[in-house]
């Protein structure tokens, strides 16, 4: 059986966790559950970074032992990709900080999480 | 190959999980299985050859994520007593 | 010049700085964070100056001490030191504007505030993709808590929403960004686009997400309802930033990134950009809470700079002076006008006549406004100038038709909006805020707004031509508004008539320009003398006065169509101010604001497809334009709005009606003629004799009589007497065109006799009008009477206005019907002739009813005691009537030169009009003003002679001594037969004055109104709908571009 | 010729015109009269009524422009006769019509109306002016087919002058404008019905309505003064017709002799046909007289 890469899967396996997300978040009504979405969103976003910057048969960024300085640029996997993902993971958990305390502030108001009760101004 | 079976079977793990963050009626639980969505990421970005990326995907994605999720649900109950 | 990374360094140090600051050390902390601001300000506007001195290279900031793909790299050129200079200057004016709430809300804000400042800079430096998402994430999430600065559930849920959409496209963004990287294997813009020119299958989706996210960050239309809630609910001073702040930012965000779609993402960031701006603007037309409305404006503004954008490979070179035209403008009125929101405290547009209160604040709201459309002289005229001139010289015709419908929707609300902040009736109990922190914003953005305008003008390629002493002499008027109104008054007729000293030797030879010279600065002259009986200083006529008859006056002068434009446009804004200051306009000066801004419109329209990109723009152009069907008729249509032709002649009665009583003679005797000017100089361009046949030219022949006919009969059954006027007017300017359409020589002179008489008359009526109006206070004919005991010499004014217009001899209004014969027969259009005869005897009904209403009939009780009208009233009218007789007299004195004019080999040499003395000959018959007055002077004295001495015993006798059934009656009103006088005409013809054009001006409103207001129930309200729109969004751009 | 025989030959002209019009003012009556199988006043009653009202002491005027009306009126009509060439070529009866030319007539005839209708709305009685505005309104439809013919026969001719209208018809009856144009005559002559103030379009002074308007209101030398007008203007307004339509005049007894078959139309028509309402002329005006102007129109064009 010739399976796929792993990085593959992954990236299949982000796709889909993206797409459940941005589903939770369209239909979920409650807002902690909106927020919720957004993080296993936010996750699948690594998820499909690490993925796409993996490259088969070489090792994790780190010069030690089993790989030396000369050989790095060919054994290793590229770095960047990580960096970016280290940084949106930070961030990543700055924007659900942030929406929480929107949803705490909200519920402060109004008593209510359901999204479909703030919909005071429109058109 | 084995990383591969292993990858598939906790990409199953992963979308139940969140089936059960996004359907289950309970917030807690769907809190925490948002939190092991973002676990199980972690150990795929080892075999990924990121670890860093998986060091912090555990500690903040995972952990303090759900910290803070549960820091303001709690926050919610205690203002709302019928829930 | 200080390295432009020092910004970075000072906006994130002065921001963990304040953390340190107790709650205590909030005065310190407010300091501190101005100066903080002050520096990237001083940075970046150092930098701009340089670039425009030329005394700087493009600047690459290499971080990491690597040179990219291996580091970041931020840039600082031209571009970016200007757009981080605004940014600067919003940050700075903007942190003032907020200066007190940052007290209450403590040292967290103003260090938010810090943070987004450092995001927006760093977002238009970074040359890098990454950094950029970051930078673009963090002063979102800067914005956001902003956001919560206004408590209450509005702000708060709107900002949830906000959120949530910011980080579902980020989201995308952020995905995109993987991929670019995974295909290109760089990070950094300039890399990327210098190595990856042949786009991939791969990538091509790659950038999708990433340009498709940049977009929907920009708010495209329509998945932007989670911006337009936070536009609304948030501070004023926060909407501000968002508007021109972050959408800065995003737009040089999406100007750096396009040049990964390649040409087809040019093209749809143009059909995106286009859509937003239509549909937003559309949508704001149903649209009356003030902060959101701003909001569809600022959406729809963006839209067009991102259409802009798209079409760089259309303007070229252009493409920099169009973008800061449109640009600064939106950036600085965008941001004042939310200022001015949060000064005036409403959030219903009907109640911003609060503003009145402060007429400086007035004055600014009405820059904005007239900024943001696009009227001169401000910055954004001169870059849709040029942006619809390139766009025609690409043969992009449906895309400027597009730019200038969105431009009309924008004009509908936004006027509609001043028209209530000019007029709407205030609430005693509010005033505006004018706190100093709020006023030195918007008051410093007013000013840089001019300063703009300024640039433009000087480095605009065709402006240099333009006059723009005018301009400053205006712009002094607006200075020395506080002074007496002898003093405005005197100086403003001074400097008519200095100006048509100054011009007369260039225009001397040009008999036809000289005819329309006269009309507007002798007219305008005359006008401004009757200003004088007004009590008060009258604030803010001069300014506008002068303004209309700058706009007039360089109409004539101007020698290219840009200098033409120009004046229309400066016109259309002073004679809008000048008729909404009547007390009942705000709806009349409303219509006639949305006719002639659709008009202006039309004639950009033309001149685009005239000029079609070439360099050359001289009047001459219109000779050949590129499209000339379309050109012609467009101009035409654009013209026949500012004459008031018959279906876009509804603004006229109320608007010149309502107006005050030395305005209507203004905007009805001499504003009039800019549109018989334009018609004047385009059927000049469209050539003599073979255009003559030209089918528009017949089309325009008709409407001209049916006009004719519909004003006089409609001017047949008014009460109010300067309605009556009003639509007589709407009449002789259809006598007017159908003679210009004649396109013969003799049809020509009578289209010129006509303007001039016209001219003579109208002013000379509406003056004598206006001061019966002023004494008596009301315009109903039936409630005045026997007025010729009071006021004899604004009767005998009326007399010879009324004999002059039915065209009676020996006045010279008989000129121009004999004139006109000639020219019907000569041409062989009887029918239409015969149609514009009718109206011209119908116009001698409401001749008759206005004399006899007004002067005759029985005198009034209450009106027993009005004075005559004021004596500068009168001088006016005793110089228009001398100058009716000069002309009745001694035609030839006028009309010679223009028949010599005329036969000129360009314009029409055949059929000339011979003089022999004061005799005119033509080959049909002939006419001799001189000797038709002298006969009938010499019969009229000699019988007047006879009858004096027949019946020198005549005893004058009382009011009611009369015949009356057998008893006299007891009151003037019963006796006084005015009220529907011509009730058996209007049985007989008044099916023919049904009003259909209102009809369906009323249903194209209607129309639109409910397109708006159904369509703008997508914003439901609902966050999650938001985020279906944005899904939906790049699920259909996708579908298309596949 | 100089100007004080000219003068001279003008003055002469408006006495002959003048007399003409009361004499033929007083048969007409007679015959109108008679055919109504009553015995009708004198045939010189015109002239005894001119003289006494002339000749009335009392006079009392409401203002100045109802003073003024009268001589408005009076010069509309002599101002018409002045610009009106009476006898085909000769020189000394073509009056000052070297100043302007059929449209110069045509509009003149508004400035007696203008007058007349001031003069009558000053002397305070409103029917009075309901009569004017009946009669303006009513003017402005019987104008159209006046200046379709108008415009039909200028075109035939390619000439406004009326001069040069009547030397085109000379030659024989069948040169006349009657027989090239036919269509045109009809049209200009129904018109010339409602210039002429007989039924069926006299509701403008119609008398059970009007008992007391400008006729009664104006007296004495006033009155006289518009009988005056009247006699001029009845003559010459058929001098018009007779030189557009009817070959002109050669010497003064053919003048008569048209002018008063021209006159006596209308009067015929009068006694046959009932009264129109304004409302109901106006119509009747626009509809039938305008299509025969417009047919007339497009025939010359053919």
């Amino acid at each position: 059986m010739n399976l796929p890469g792993i990085e593959y899967l992954s990236l299949g396996l982000g796709i889909v966790l993206f797409l459940a997300g941005l589903w939770g978040i369209i239909h979920q009504k409650n807002i902690i559950k909106i927020i919720i979405s957004f993080s296993v969103l936010d996750t699948s976003i690594h998820l499909i970074l690490v993925s796409i910057g993996y490259m088969r048969n070489r090792t994790a960024p780190i010069i030690d032992s089993a790989v030396s300085k000369t050989d790095a640029a060919s054994q290793v996997v590229d770095p960047l990709p990580q960096a970016l993902v280290l940084t949106a993971i930070v961030i990543g958990v700055g924007i659900t900080a942030l929406m929480l305390t929107y949803a705490l502030k909200l519920f402060n108001e109004k008593g209510t999480l359901e999204i479909d009760k703030f919909k005071s101004l429109k058109w | 190959m084995s990383y591969t079976f292993i990858v598939i079977i906790m990409g199953i793990i992963m979308l139940v999980m969140a089936f059960t963050a996004i359907y289950h009626k309970n917030l807690k639980v769907a809190v925490i299985a948002s939190g092991i969505i973002s676990l199980f990421a972690s150990v795929i970005y080892i075999f990924l050859a990121a670890p860093d990326v998986a060091i912090t995907e555990a500690a903040i994605g995972s952990a303090l994520t759900v910290v803070i999720f549960f820091y303001v649900l709690n926050k919610i109950r205690l203002t709302d007593d019928t829930k | 010049m200080v390295n432009p990374v020092f910004i970075i360094v000072v906006l994130l140090g002065a921001g963990f700085l304040l953390g340190l600051f107790r709650k205590t050390g909030i005065s310190l902390a407010r300091v501190a964070g101005l100066l903080a601001l002050a520096f990237p300000l001083y940075v970046s506007v150092g930098w701009m100056l340089h670039f425009i001195g030329q005394t700087a290279q493009p600047y690459v900031v290499y971080t990491a001490g690597t040179v990219p793909p291996f580091s970041i790299n931020l840039r600082m050129g031209p571009d970016e030191a200007f757009l981080t200079a605004a940014i600067n200057m919003l940050g700075f004016f903007g942190f003032i504007y907020l200066f007190r709430l940052f007290k209450s809300q403590g040292v967290s804000t103003i260090i938010l505030y810090l943070v987004l400042f450092m995001g927006l800079n760093v977002i238009v430096m970074t040359r890098d993709i990454f950094n950029l998402f970051v930078f673009l994430e963090i002063a979102s999430i800067a914005l956001i808590g902003l956001v919560l600065v206004n408590k209450g559930i509005d702000a708060l849920s709107a900002g949830f929403k906000y959120l949530i959409a910011v980080s579902v496209i980020s989201s995308i963004l952020l995905v995109g960004i993987g991929f670019i990287y995974y295909y290109s294997g760089t990070l950094n813009i300039d890399g990327f686009i210098e190595n990856n020119s042949l786009v991939m299958k791969g990538l091509s989706t790659a950038v999708f997400l990433v340009l498709v996210a940049v977009v929907l960050e920009l708010k495209a239309f329509p998945a932007n309802g989670w911006a337009l809630d936070v536009y609304q609910s948030a501070h004023p001073g926060i909407s501000a930033l968002i508007s021109a702040g972050t959408a800065t930012a995003s737009l040089f965000v999406l100007y750096k990134l396009l040049p990964f779609g390649g040409h087809l993402w040019l093209q749809v960031a143009a059909v995106i950009g286009l859509v937003t701006f239509v549909g937003s603007n559309m949508l704001g037309i149903a649209q009356k809470n003030a902060n959101r409305l701003l909001g569809y404006s600022s959406v729809g503004q963006i839209g067009l700079l991102v259409a802009v954008i798209g079409f760089s490979d259309d303007l070229g070179s252009h493409l920099r002076m169009i973008f800061f035209g449109l640009f600064i403008s939106h950036f600085l009125s965008k941001a004042g006008l939310f200022w001015l929101s949060g000064m005036a405290g409403e959030e219903e547009i009907s109640k911003w006549s609060v503003l009145r209160k402060k007429p400086a604040l007035l004055l600014i709201f009405g820059m904005f406004v007239f900024s943001l459309i696009g009227f001169p002289p401000f910055p954004s005229f001169y870059g849709k100038w040029q942006l619809v001139m390139d766009l025609s010289g690409n043969g992009q015709i449906l895309w400027i038709a597009l730019i200038l419908l969105g431009t009309m929707f924008e004009g509908v609300y936004l006027f509609r909006w001043l028209g209530f902040a000019i007029k709407h009736e205030v609430d005693e109990s509010k005033a505006p805020d004018t706190a100093a922190e709020k006023m030195i914003p918007a008051g410093a953005f007013a000013l840089l707004l001019l300063g703009a305008s300024w640039v433009s003008n000087a480095y605009f390629p065709g402006a240099m031509k333009t006059s723009f002493l005018p301009l400053y002499f205006i712009l002094f008027l607006f200075l020395i508004d506080f002074l007496p109104l002898v003093i405005k008054n005197t100086l403003s007729i001074l400097s008519l008539g200095y100006y048509g000293w100054r011009l007369y030797p260039s225009i001397q030879d040009d008999t036809l320009r000289l005819v329309f010279a006269g009309i507007f600065l002798i007219g305008g002259m005359l006008t401004l003398f009757a200003g004088y009986s007004e009590k008060g200083k009258r604030p803010g006529f001069y300014p506008f006065a002068l303004m209309m008859y700058a706009g007039l006056i360089g109409l004539v002068e101007a020698d290219n169509l840009f200098g033409f434009f120009f004046a229309w446009e400066l016109m259309t804004m002073g004679s809008y101010i000048l008729i909404i200051r009547g007390k009942k306009s705000l709806v009349h000066a409303y219509n006639y604001m949305l006719f002639s801004l659709g008009g202006a419109l039309l004639i950009l329209f033309g001149i685009a497809l005239t000029v079609a990109g070439q360099p050359d723009i001289s009047l001459s152009m219109l000779a050949s334009p590129a499209y000339p069907g379309w050109a012609y008729a467009l101009l035409a249509v654009g013209f026949l709005t500012k004459t008031a032709a018959l279906g876009l002649h509804i603004w006229l009665p109320g608007a010149h009606a309502e107006a005050e009583s030395d305005v209507s003679p203004m905007v009805s005797g001499i504003l009039l003629k800019a549109g018989a000017f334009g018609l004047v100089i385009l059927f000049l361009a469209m050539g003599g004799g073979e255009a003559g046949r030209h089918p528009l030219l017949y089309a325009l022949g008709w409407l001209g009589a049916l006009t004719a006919l519909g004003g006089n009969l409609m001017a047949v059954f008014q009460e109010d007497a300067k309605r009556l006027l009003a639509y007589s007017s709407v009449g002789n300017l259809g006598y007017i065109l159908f003679a210009f359409s004649f396109m013969t020589h003799i049809g020509w002179l009578t289209g010129l006799t006509y303007s001039i008489n016209h001219f003579l008359f109208k002013t000379l009526l509406f003056l004598a009008i206006g001061g019966v109006v002023m004494r008596v206070k009301t315009h109903n004919m039936y409630e005045m009477g026997g007025l010729i005991k009071r006021m004899p010499w604004s009767f005998i004014a009326v007399l010879v206005g009324i004999i002059t217009l039915a065209g009676i001899p020996p006045l010279s209004g008989f000129a121009g019907k004999w004139l006109f014969y000639n020219a019907v027969i000569a041409k062989g259009w009887f029918l239409q002739g015969a149609l514009v005869f009718f109206a011209g005897t119908i116009a001698f009904l409401y001749c008759f009813k206005l004399i006899y209403s007004v002067f005759l009939g029985q005198e009034k009780d209450r009106f027993r005691k009005v004075k005559e009208a004021p004596v500068w009233y009168i001088i006016p009218q005793f110089i228009l009537i001398v100058g009716i007789m000069i002309f009745s007299a001694r035609p030839e004195i006028v009309l010679k030169p223009i028949g010599a004019l005329l036969s000129q080999a360009a314009f029409f040499p055949s059929e000339p009009l011979a003089w022999e003395n004061v005799t005119a000959y033509t080959n049909l018959g002939y006419w001799s003003g001189f000797n038709i007055m002298l006969v009938i002077g010499a019969m009229f004295v000699v019988l007047l002679g006879w009858l004096l001495l027949m019946s020198r015993k005549a005893q004058k006798v009382k009011q009611f001594n009369i015949v009356y059934a057998g008893e006299a009656p007891f009151t003037p009103e019963t006796t006084h037969f005015s009220h529907n006088m011509f009730a058996p005409y209007n049985k007989a013809l008044g099916f023919l004055i049904h009003p259909v054009a209102t009809q369906f001006w009323l249903g194209v409103n209607n129309t639109f109104h409910a397109l708006a207001e159904s369509a703008r129930k997508i914003y439901s309200g609902n966050g999650q709908s938001y985020i279906i729109h944005i899904v939906a969004y790049i699920v259909v751009v996708y579908l298309i571009l596949s | 010729m100089e100007l004080a025989t000219k003068t001279g030959f003008v003055l002469l002209g408006l006495f002959i015109i003048l007399n003409w019009g009361l004499i033929m003012a007083g048969i007409i009556r007679k015959i109108i009269a008679r055919a109504s199988m009553r015995r009708g006043i004198s045939v010189f009653q015109p002239y005894i009524n001119l003289i006494k009202n002339y000749s009335i002491r009392s006079q009392l005027t409401h203002g100045v422009m109802f003073y003024l009306g009268p001589v408005f009126r009076l010069s509309g009509g002599v101002g018409i006769f002045l610009f009106m060439p009476l006898i085909h070529d000769s020189e000394i009866w073509s009056n000052f019509s070297f100043a302007g030319d059929l449209i110069l007539i045509a509009y003149f005839m508004f400035f007696g109306m203008l007058g007349m209708a001031l003069g009558a709305g000053e002397g305070g009685h409103p029917y009075s002016a309901i009569g004017i505005s009946r009669g303006l309104a009513q003017f402005t439809a019987i104008e159209v087919p006046l200046t379709l013919a108008i415009l039909s026969i200028a075109f035939q001719y390619n000439t406004l002058s009326i001069s040069e209208i009547v030397a085109r018809q000379q030659g024989g009856i069948l040169n006349w404008t009657l027989f090239t144009n036919p269509l045109a005559t009809i049209a200009a002559m129904i018109s010339f019905l409602g210039a002429m103030g007989h039924a069926p379009f006299n509701v403008v002074m119609a008398p059970q309505e009007n008992p007391i308007g400008p006729p009664t209101e104006y007296h004495g030398t006033f009155l006289g003064v518009l009988q005056t007008n009247r006699a001029i203007l009845h003559v010459i307004e058929s001098v018009l017709f007779m030189n557009l339509f009817f070959g002109g005049a050669s010497n003064w007894f053919e003048l008569i002799v048209k002018t008063f078959f021209i006159y006596f139309w209308s009067v015929f028509v009068g006694m046959v046909f009932p009264r129109f309402r304004v409302d109901q002329s106006i119509p009747w005006l626009l509809k039938i007289p305008v299509l025969i102007g417009i047919l007339s129109i497009v025939f010359i064009l053919l």
